[in-house]
């Protein structure tokens, strides 16, 4: 048949000119943009510092951090104490590393739990639309407009406060960001023509909705989680700073930072403050570095 | 227009209702009551009970919620517990002026900034200059607000005296713009550091995108310069996500207020939210989550109609 | 150790002549106001603020002793049942009605009426009446003798009759008047109260006592403790209270001639309140233990940086019935061990103490935004841990839910502090019928301190009394149904251009009518 | 070829029966709603399909003209029930498949109607590698034994499609528009269907490339037996692979008739002007067909005239026209217009 | 007739990581005085971004014009600074862009977008400005042109944008003309409508026009001469009839024979195989070479000039190397 032989004929300078061009996964070309910006690199270099301190806290930190020396409180830095003892006597390079547990534990888990409650909610929103989108922006839209000092305040005072209820208070009331922006993807998704395309295939719908339409959506959402991270740091250092946060004697950025709030502080033992401050300034401006880098590097337009 | 915004504000309703029951229980759940306050002095049973019969507090949770929502149907947010004799609405009147001020300017020097900024690097994306403004810009989200303020106001005004230490106003002093605005610096500065950074990165995106854009080479083509090219025919289209995300911003304002009220020692919502809350002054936070509900819903609303307003594709 | 600081500051400015009217005096507080009425009030922002405004009949002075205020004076029955007042004939209310027999008459039977409801009315419990005898004479008939009734109830401040006397009872707590337009007798009328910001009063031009020489004072709310400080620094305030970690900063202020600080022992004391039915703690020797298991002395030197006494009852030493000589649990890690071993607490495979297979075991609650108690409740949870073999966790609630548990009797151990009446009277705290619906939170019951209590609260002759109040004060020293901490010291710091200042344990602004401000 | 392939082929040839009606739809119609403002409320709907009718037979070719806008994808979503139709009847094989549940339509009809979409980028799934994305029905229908028969089996589709069987773990992105459209056809290939529904399968092509996949649909009809709805702008293309053609304006059908009586003699006003605007290469000998051009403007479907569709633009239009619908009616054999020039 | 535009040896490329892409790569191009030129060739060719480099506006970063002159009316305008070029654009030189539905700023009025240009390049006050503009729109089809002023793009249909953009285009009597695909987007009656507008502008102003399509209908509608690119180079150039009816290049005799006709016999449509090749991966020889069924050794292994092979034809191809040095000889 002539169109089979042309087809055959076809295939030959186009396997020539496809093989020899070797040709870029979505991967490789996102990680080339992401290595690009030198920002995010400095910051994804931190961030694996910071875990890495976080996680082998145990055998770097000289000192149990909840180790007091009532004798010498407040010691500025020296060969000892490397950043000083804090208003109790404990090591405060100790704490700061404990505190890193804490900190990211509290933001890592708080923001895979509201990540995927905003996930589930804003794709079936999004994918489902009518009904079942009203109602669930309706419960978006009660969430959102409750100020979150008030729920935060209330919430920690119901339950036992500690670290599971910080996490809990912040899943609870801050998925509705990535609710909103899921379902957005998703409306916009669900009518493009290769979903219209898995439908014909006949494909069930949780599959579409979660192997289709997801990864697709997916470059918005790790780059909000990024910046959530960092956010939920933010956030448990305010909380401290209002006397709720993480439960002393754990030590946490936050409540170290709140415990040297203290005028006196500030003005006699001026180091104490700067580091967890520090700590956290490094910390979210890393994970803003990163966000923005995969931002980029999600993007799929060529720059 | 107007039917838009009036079957919009008719829509909020059923919402405002929602957040009413879902935060009269979460209230009602919280342990304490207003006569923990009281625990210093003794106070003796009979007079608890008392207390907690007068208010109404014995009562079932949906009964007290039925005779709040009747008191609310009637234009009435009742009484404080607390501060017996005023009325929630005297007190929230007396102090929201003071949050929204502070609102509206820290947004306003948000905006200032960071719109310039995200312009500026999306013209110049991946250079020096724009990892210089990144960095900056970030530098704002990532500190404790709670931090730079407390800093702010150890060294600026204790130490070198150039601001106020806080309030709203110089005491026994008569009235002056310049006095309120000298007041108004820090705590708007510092409260819009944090959200500079955020409206920086979605004014640089957007305008990356925008300049992208096809309307854009027509722009050049038609023999316009730069600036104009960027900012007549760039700008405003950059503009329309960045609206879209001044209205969801509105709750963290509120949110973020607290802190920097505590800090500044300034008057407004935020810290009476916390005080009722700490002393369970029921109507009082009720009164005031209905309030920052509406706020934030108002917000939402002049969201959408400074989107029309920008973006002619928008028809109401 | 009080006046240290202020010697050499506070006599250069003593010298500074005569009182001379004028000025605003900026002083500044946590929180507001709630209600400018005393017998609806409990706070002590509250407090501060109707001190200026009213009068009671009688105040106590920096001594703790009675002292004129609108009562000229006063005598007590034989049995102790009607106490006569004499009344001052020369005082104005604020809207310039005269202050009469009438106002007294209506003040206190307010709290003794079936329909009021307030706070106050376990002060006023042996009040059976309170009788006109002419405009000028009051008599208030009592049930049981109340030899604390000079101290406690009628410090409570006078209410004027002409504007509140028509309202039901229980409409007066809810009155404008307590918020909007008080009206009193005192040294300074109502100005203006800006919600969130300040409460102003301006001096009384027709002040019994004379007008004060200070024009107006202002009442600054500014809700964060460093702000407070950092206003003071600034400037910005002319009178404020220290807490005891703002101590140094104080110091620093004296040392560069900005501030002069002053200290007197407060009334009120800090403890730890057992849970007497924790099956640990209510064994009188583990309490023993613990009490000498904890360096009580070196938490005042780290906490508190050295301002407060260790304490071992519920007194405060310049209270007239102080038992000097109550036992005493020093600091002896290895007494409580034996204590513990005898009462047959055993070190357990994991270091913990067991006995009956009960752990040594029990959390500390404090509440959230105290940072004093969150320390010493650290330092507890370690000395405790690693001397004695106990297991203890914390934890912090917010203040609310804190009472509520408390209330509920709902923890092992509470960190917690009295501040106490100037009447040295054994608290109810310790009462066994106090246990249900009252403050007696940790289930204290001794028969003996229960009668020793009731007769001291009969008993009319001082002397008496005080023998009465201090064997008690044993007791419960011995009982231990607290760990007691400490009484610390208040200290304030003012402008040094404030002349007349006085200290008192419970005042902070004590005949602030004869404060005044040197001139340039 | 595969053995299945093969297999039915051979079925296909024995048959040999007369051609039997597959598709047929009456008086389909779909309207959207428009919505206003973000209350979404709805203030009118836009007619995209208006009351279509026409039928296929297997293995012939249905082709659909008309300008951008005029109903021919939603026609062909609708079809397929990616839209809900909201009048009408799609009878497939005699059922009808109009209101089906989606599981239903999963087990009964999904795997016998394809579509292939106008965008060949937009249809494939940017992250998931071709392989993947053809292998996936296979999966979903337990098609094919195990997963190593389904990878060759997927290996097959695309040498069919003339493309080489090692580029099933490359991205859609790495691939040419042409090589895109071929996959898209290899993936609808993949369950074996029996109609396809082709939406502009080739506007995006370029004249070269398009020809090749012109040749490519031609050879596998004749291989396969398959039946095309093939839906286009382009007249030529239509012209060169239908058998049939269908004329639509404005959300309905103006002319429906064999390929070679519409070209030869259309009757539709618009028809005619369509045929006569597109532009030749004026090649020696080449006829130049005299232009008409339309004036008067293109009506809102939002908001369409009262009478016909086109009265707005035809140059023939009469009072009639401007009050009452035209119904389309058979007025030669095979040849049905909705006119009333020829009432 | 003088030429007004003369482009010579321009060279576009892309600068991209480690990869240098030869997007345009030595094309040589002519335009008269009032005479149509059309540019044609596969997508991707280099069409768009050959229009592009006129305009200097080639997508920054990464794009850059590395050699070549582009000559209008004896300026060069690769040499002119950029606020030189300003003055150039949009009143010597204006082009219509091929994505009508997106080359229009959509929160600015239509008559905004008018005006502004006519401010930008000629000095009248805007009263004068609007008029001129009003005139405009009617020009290019409009009855309506008040209201469409005040209109925002979103409210216009395709056509109406496109006659809009062409508005734009000659709002300021530019000598020449570049319009990118003007009809790609339309359908074919209004398609047919708008090129009657364009060929009444070279009659009616003597404006040059570069028009730049894969349709071969089209350029047989509208153009004199045509040039056919083929991977960032010009493989042909020859009068209209000379490409329709006798191509020279296989390339362009393969794209002829591949429309689908709307008359005569339908047969097997023919096919040129395989795919342009992607700019950085141009094969060593002639660019056509791989998918030529007339290739030859040499195709392989060299590179071809253009050549010209009579007075109005130019080829690429080593099939005509022959004919013309005979030519030359015979000269
Ligand atoms: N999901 C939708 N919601 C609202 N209107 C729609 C939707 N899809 C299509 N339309 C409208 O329906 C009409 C027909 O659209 P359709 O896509 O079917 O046209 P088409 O003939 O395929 O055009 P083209 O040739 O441009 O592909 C158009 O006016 C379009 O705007
Ligand atoms: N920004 C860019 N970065 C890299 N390569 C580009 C860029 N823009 C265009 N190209 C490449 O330059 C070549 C020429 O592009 P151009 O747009 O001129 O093609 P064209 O002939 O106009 O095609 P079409 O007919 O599709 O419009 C293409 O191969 C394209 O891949
Ligand atoms: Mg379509
Ligand atoms: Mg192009």
């Amino acid at each position: 048949m002539n169109a089979k032989e042309i087809t055959v004929n076809q295939q030959d300078p186009e396997k020539v000119n496809n093989i020899t061009n070797k040709p870029e996964s979505l991967l490789k070309i996102g990680v080339e943009k992401f290595f690009k910006n030198k920002l995010s690199v400095l910051g994804g270099i931190t961030i694996i510092i910071v875990v890495g301190m976080a996680v082998f806290a145990p055998w770097i930190a000289p000192f149990d951090p909840a180790k007091q020396d009532l004798l010498n409180t407040l010691a500025p830095p020296s060969m000892e104490h490397f950043l000083g003892t804090d208003e109790l006597g404990r090591d405060v390079f100790s704490r700061l590393l404990y505190g890193a547990r804490v900190s990211l534990l509290v933001s890592f888990t708080a923001v895979i739990g509201m990540k995927t409650i905003g996930v589930v909610i804003g794709a079936s929103a999004g994918y489902f639309g009518k009904v079942v989108d009203s109602i669930l922006m309706r419960f978006v839209d009660v969430i959102i407009s409750f100020p979150q000092i008030f729920l935060l305040i209330t919430m920690l005072a119901v339950l036992e406060p500690g670290l599971k209820t910080l996490i809990i208070v912040f899943i609870l009331f801050s998925w509705t960001g990535t609710a909103r922006l899921v379902r957005g993807e998703f409306l916009s998704l669900r009518n493009r023509e290769f979903v219209l395309a898995a439908r014909t295939m006949g494909l069930k719908t949780s599959r579409i909705m979660f192997r289709h339409i997801l990864p697709n959506a997916m470059g918005p959402i790790i780059v909000s989680a990024t910046l959530s991270v960092g956010g939920v740091i933010l956030s448990e250092a305010g909380l401290s700073f209002l006397g709720l946060g993480i439960q002393p004697p754990t030590p946490s950025w936050g409540n170290m930072l709140q415990a040297a709030q203290d005028f006196n502080i500030m003005v006699n033992a001026w180091w104490y403050p700067i580091f967890p401050g520090l700590m956290i300034l490094i910390t979210v401006l890393a994970f803003n570095f990163v966000g923005d880098g995969l931002r980029d590097a999600f993007d799929p337009r060529d720059k | 227009m107007i039917t838009y915004i009036i079957r919009r504000c008719l829509l909020t309703i059923p919402v405002l209702v929602g957040i009413s029951m879902v935060s009269f229980g979460i209230v009602q759940l919280a342990p304490g009551e207003p006569t923990a306050l009281f625990i210093d002095p003794e106070i003796s049973a009979e007079d608890r009970e008392a207390y907690l019969e007068h208010y109404g507090l014995n009562d079932p949770i949906p009964v007290q919620y039925v005779k709040w929502m009747g008191q609310i149907l009637q234009g009435n947010l009742g009484y404080s517990l607390i501060n017996q004799g005023m009325t929630v609405q005297e007190m929230i009147l007396a102090r929201l002026p003071n949050t929204l001020l502070l609102m509206i300017v820290s947004a306003i020097i948000a905006f200032a900034i960071a719109i310039p900024i995200g312009v500026y690097s999306a013209t110049k994306p991946y250079t020096l200059k724009d990892y210089t403004f990144t960095t900056f810009s970030f530098l704002g989200v990532a500190t404790p607000n709670f931090w730079i303020g407390l800093l702010a106001v150890t060294f600026l005004s204790v130490q070198f005296g150039w601001f106020p230490t806080g309030g709203v106003a110089t005491l026994n002093e008569p009235f002056s713009i310049f006095d309120r605005l000298h007041h108004l610096i820090l705590p708007a500065v510092v409260l819009g550091t944090s959200d500079m950074a955020s409206l920086t990165r979605y004014s640089r995106t957007s305008m990356l995108d925008v300049l992208d854009q096809d309307y854009i080479r027509t722009a050049r083509a038609k023999g316009f310069k730069q600036g104009k090219v960027v900012y007549k025919h760039g700008l405003r289209n950059g503009l329309i996500p960045v609206i879209t995300m001044t209205g969801l911003m509105l709750p963290n304002f509120i949110g973020g207020s607290v802190i920097i009220e505590k800090v500044f020692n300034w008057p407004g919502i935020g810290l009476l939210f916390i005080d009722a809350t700490f002393q369970r002054d029921y109507p009082l936070i009720m009164g005031l989550v209905m309030v920052s509900a509406l706020l934030v819903v108002v917000g939402n609303l002049l969201a959408d109609i400074l989107y029309a307003i920008f973006d002619p594709r928008i028809e109401y | 150790n009080d006046g240290s600081f202020d010697s050499t500051a506070s006599d250069a400015s003593a010298t500074d002549g005569e009182p001379a009217e004028g000025g605003d005096l900026i002083v500044g507080g946590l929180s507001g106001p709630t209600v400018f009425n005393s017998l609806y009030s409990t706070s002590s922002t509250d407090s501060t603020i109707q001190d200026f405004m009213f009068n009671g009949l009688v105040e106590m002075d920096e001594n703790v002793e009675p002292q004129p205020d609108l009562a000229e004076n006063w005598e007590q029955s034989e049995d102790g049942l009607a106490w006569t007042f004499n009344l001052r004939d020369d005082v104005t209310w604020h809207d310039g009605e005269s202050f009469t027999a009438d106002d007294v008459v209506f003040t206190y039977s307010l709290p003794i009426d079936e329909d009021y409801i307030g706070p106050r009315g376990s002060s006023f419990e042996k009040f059976e009446e309170v009788v006109k005898i002419d405009d000028y004479t009051v008599e208030i008939h009592l049930s049981d003798p109340a030899p604390d009734m000079l101290a406690d109830a009628m410090g409570y401040h006078v209410l004027p009759e002409h504007i509140l006397g028509d309202l039901p009872v229980e409409e007066v707590g809810t009155h404008e008047f307590n918020t909007k337009e008080p009206i009193g007798t005192g040294p300074y009328k109502f100005d203006e109260w800006k919600q969130g910001q300040y409460v102003r009063v301006v001096a009384n031009e027709d002040y019994f006592e004379g007008r004060p020489y200070i024009d107006s004072i202002t009442y600054k709310i500014v809700p964060d403790k460093n702000s407070l400080l950092a206003q003071f620094t600034a400037g910005d305030l002319d009178h404020l209270s220290l807490t005891t970690e703002d101590i140094p900063s104080g110091e620093g202020l004296v040392e560069d001639g900005a501030a002069i600080m002053e200290s007197i022992e407060s009334a009120s004391y800090s403890f730890m309140l057992y849970n007497l039915e924790h099956p640990a703690l209510k064994e009188k020797e583990v309490r023993h233990a613990l009490a000498h298991g904890l360096d009580r002395n070196t938490v005042i030197d780290t906490v508190l940086d050295g301002n407060g006494n260790v304490l071992d009852i519920p007194a405060v030493p310049f209270m007239p019935a102080y038992n000097e000589d109550p036992p005493v649990f020093e600091y002896d890690p290895e007494k409580a061990k034996e204590i513990l071993d005898e009462a047959g607490w055993e070190v357990g495979a994991d270091g913990v103490r067991e006995k009956n297979g009960e752990r040594l075991s029990f959390s500390i609650i404090s509440n959230q935004g105290n940072s004093v108690r969150e320390k010493i409740m650290l330092i507890a949870k370690q000395q405790w841990e690693e001397e004695l073999g106990a297991e203890v966790s914390t934890e912090i609630i917010e203040s609310s839910a804190f009472s509520d548990q408390v209330h509920r009797h709902e923890f092992d151990i509470a960190m917690r502090g009295w501040s106490i009446s100037l009447d040295p009277g054994i608290s109810s705290a310790f009462a066994t019928e106090q246990i249900e619906n009252g403050t007696n939170y940790g289930f204290y019951s001794n028969p003996e301190v229960d009668r020793l209590r009731e007769e001291s609260d009969l008993e009319p002759d001082p002397e008496k009394r005080y023998e009465l109040i201090e064997e008690a004060q044993a007791i419960i020293a011995e009982d231990q149904p607290y760990l007691f901490l400490y009484n610390s010291d208040a200290y304030t710091l003012y402008n040094p251009k404030l002349q007349g200042h006085i200290m008192h344990p419970k005042a902070e602004f004590y005949r602030v009518h004869e404060w005044w401000f040197a001139q340039d | 070829m595969s053995k299945v392939l093969e297999k039915e082929i051979l079925e296909k040839e024995s048959a040999g029966e007369p051609k039997q009606e597959i598709l047929r739809v009456t008086d389909l119609k779909k309207y959207f709603p428009i919505k206003s403002g973000v209350l979404q409320k709805t203030v009118g709907h836009i007619k995209a399909v208006d009351g279509i009718s026409f039928s296929i037979n297997k293995g012939e070719t249905l082709g659909i003209v008309g300008e951008s806008g005029c109903g021919k994808s939603t026609a062909g979503r609708t079809i397929i029930r990616l839209e809900e139709p909201t009048e009408g009847k799609i009878l497939f094989k005699g059922k009808d498949i109009s209101h089906m549940k989606e599981k239903e339509l999963r087990k009964q009809v999904r795997r016998e109607i394809q579509m292939i979409f106008q965008d060949p980028y937009a249809s494939l799934n940017p992250r998931k590698t071709l392989g993947s994305t053809i292998v996936e029905p296979l999966n979903e229908y337990n098609l094919y034994g195990n997963q190593k028969q389904r990878l060759e089996r997927v290996g097959e589709l695309l040498e069919t499609v003339g493309l080489d069987s090692s580029y099933s773990n490359r991205y859609p992105h790495e691939f040419s528009g042409g090589q895109r459209q071929r996959i898209g056809i290899a993936r609808t290939l993949a369950l074996d269907p029996e109609v396809i529904i082709a939406d502009e399968a080739v506007s995006a092509l370029d004249v070269s490339i398009q020809a090749q996949v012109i040749n490519l649909m031609q050879r596998l009809q004749e291989e396969f037996e398959l039946t095309y709805m093939f839906i286009s702008h382009d007249l030529s293309v239509v012209r060169h692979i239908s058998d049939k053609v269908a004329v639509m304006y404005l959300g309905k059908i103006m002319e429906i008739a064999d390929k070679n009586s519409l070209y030869e003699e259309p009757m539709h006003p618009y028809t005619q002007a369509l045929l006569s605007a597109v532009p030749v290469p004026k090649k020696h000998g080449a006829t130049q067909r005299e232009r008409i051009t339309l004036k008067g403007d293109i009506p809102n479907p939002a908001n369409p005239p009262k009478g016909c569709v086109f009265c707005t633009r035809c140059p023939a239009a009469m009072d009639i026209c401007r009050e009452v619908q035209p119904i389309l009616k058979t007025k030669k054999e095979n040849h049905s217009v909705a006119c009333h020039l020829f009432e | 007739m003088s030429d007004l535009l003369t482009i010579e040896n321009l060279k576009t490329y892309f600068f991209k990581k480690k990869k240098v892409i030869p997007a345009v790569d030595g094309v040589d191009l002519k335009i008269k005085k009032g005479e149509t030129i059309a540019l044609v060739g596969e997508s991707g060719c280099g069409k768009s971004l050959t229009s592009l480099s006129i305009m200097r506006l080639v997508p920054k970063p990464g794009g850059e014009i590395v050699e070549g002159k582009v000559n209008l009316d004896g300026v060069d305008l690769t040499k002119l600074t950029e606020n030189e070029m300003c003055k150039v654009r949009g009143r010597d030189v204006s082009m219509i862009f091929q994505e009508p539905m997106t080359s229009l700023n959509p929160v600015l009025t239509i008559g905004e977008q008018l005006i502004e240009v006519i401010i930008n390049h000629q000095k009248v006050s805007r009263p004068k400005a609007r008029e001129k503009s009003i005139e405009l729109l009617k020009i290019v089809g409009f009855s309506r042109a008040e209201e469409i002023m005040k209109d925002f793009p979103h409210r216009l249909s395709g056509g109406m944008r496109q006659r809009v953009m062409i508005a734009i285009a000659l709002s300021c009597n530019p000598k020449l003309l570049i319009a990118d695909e003007p009809t790609t987007a339309l359908d074919v009656t209004i398609q047919a409508q708008i090129l009657e507008l364009m060929k009444g502008l070279t009659k009616e102003f003597d404006t040059s026009i570069l028009l730049i399509t894969h349709d071969l209908g089209v350029v047989s509608e509208l153009a004199e001469r045509v040039v056919v690119m083929y991977g960032g180079q010009v493989v042909e150039e020859a009068p209209i009839d000379s490409i329709l009816n006798n191509p020279y290049h296989p390339y362009t005799d393969g794209l002829i024979q591949s429309v689908p006709s709307l008359t005569g016999e339908i047969k097997e449509l023919h096919t040129i195989k395989g795919n342009v090749p992607s700019p950085d991966q141009f094969p060593k020889g002639c660019r056509f070479a791989p998918r030529c069924h007339k290739a030859f050794d040499r195709c392989f292994n060299e590179h071809p000039d253009l050549k010209a092979i009579s007075d109005s034809c130019s080829v690429r191809c080593f099939l005509y190397e022959d004919k013309q040095e005979e030519e030359e000889y015979n000269v």
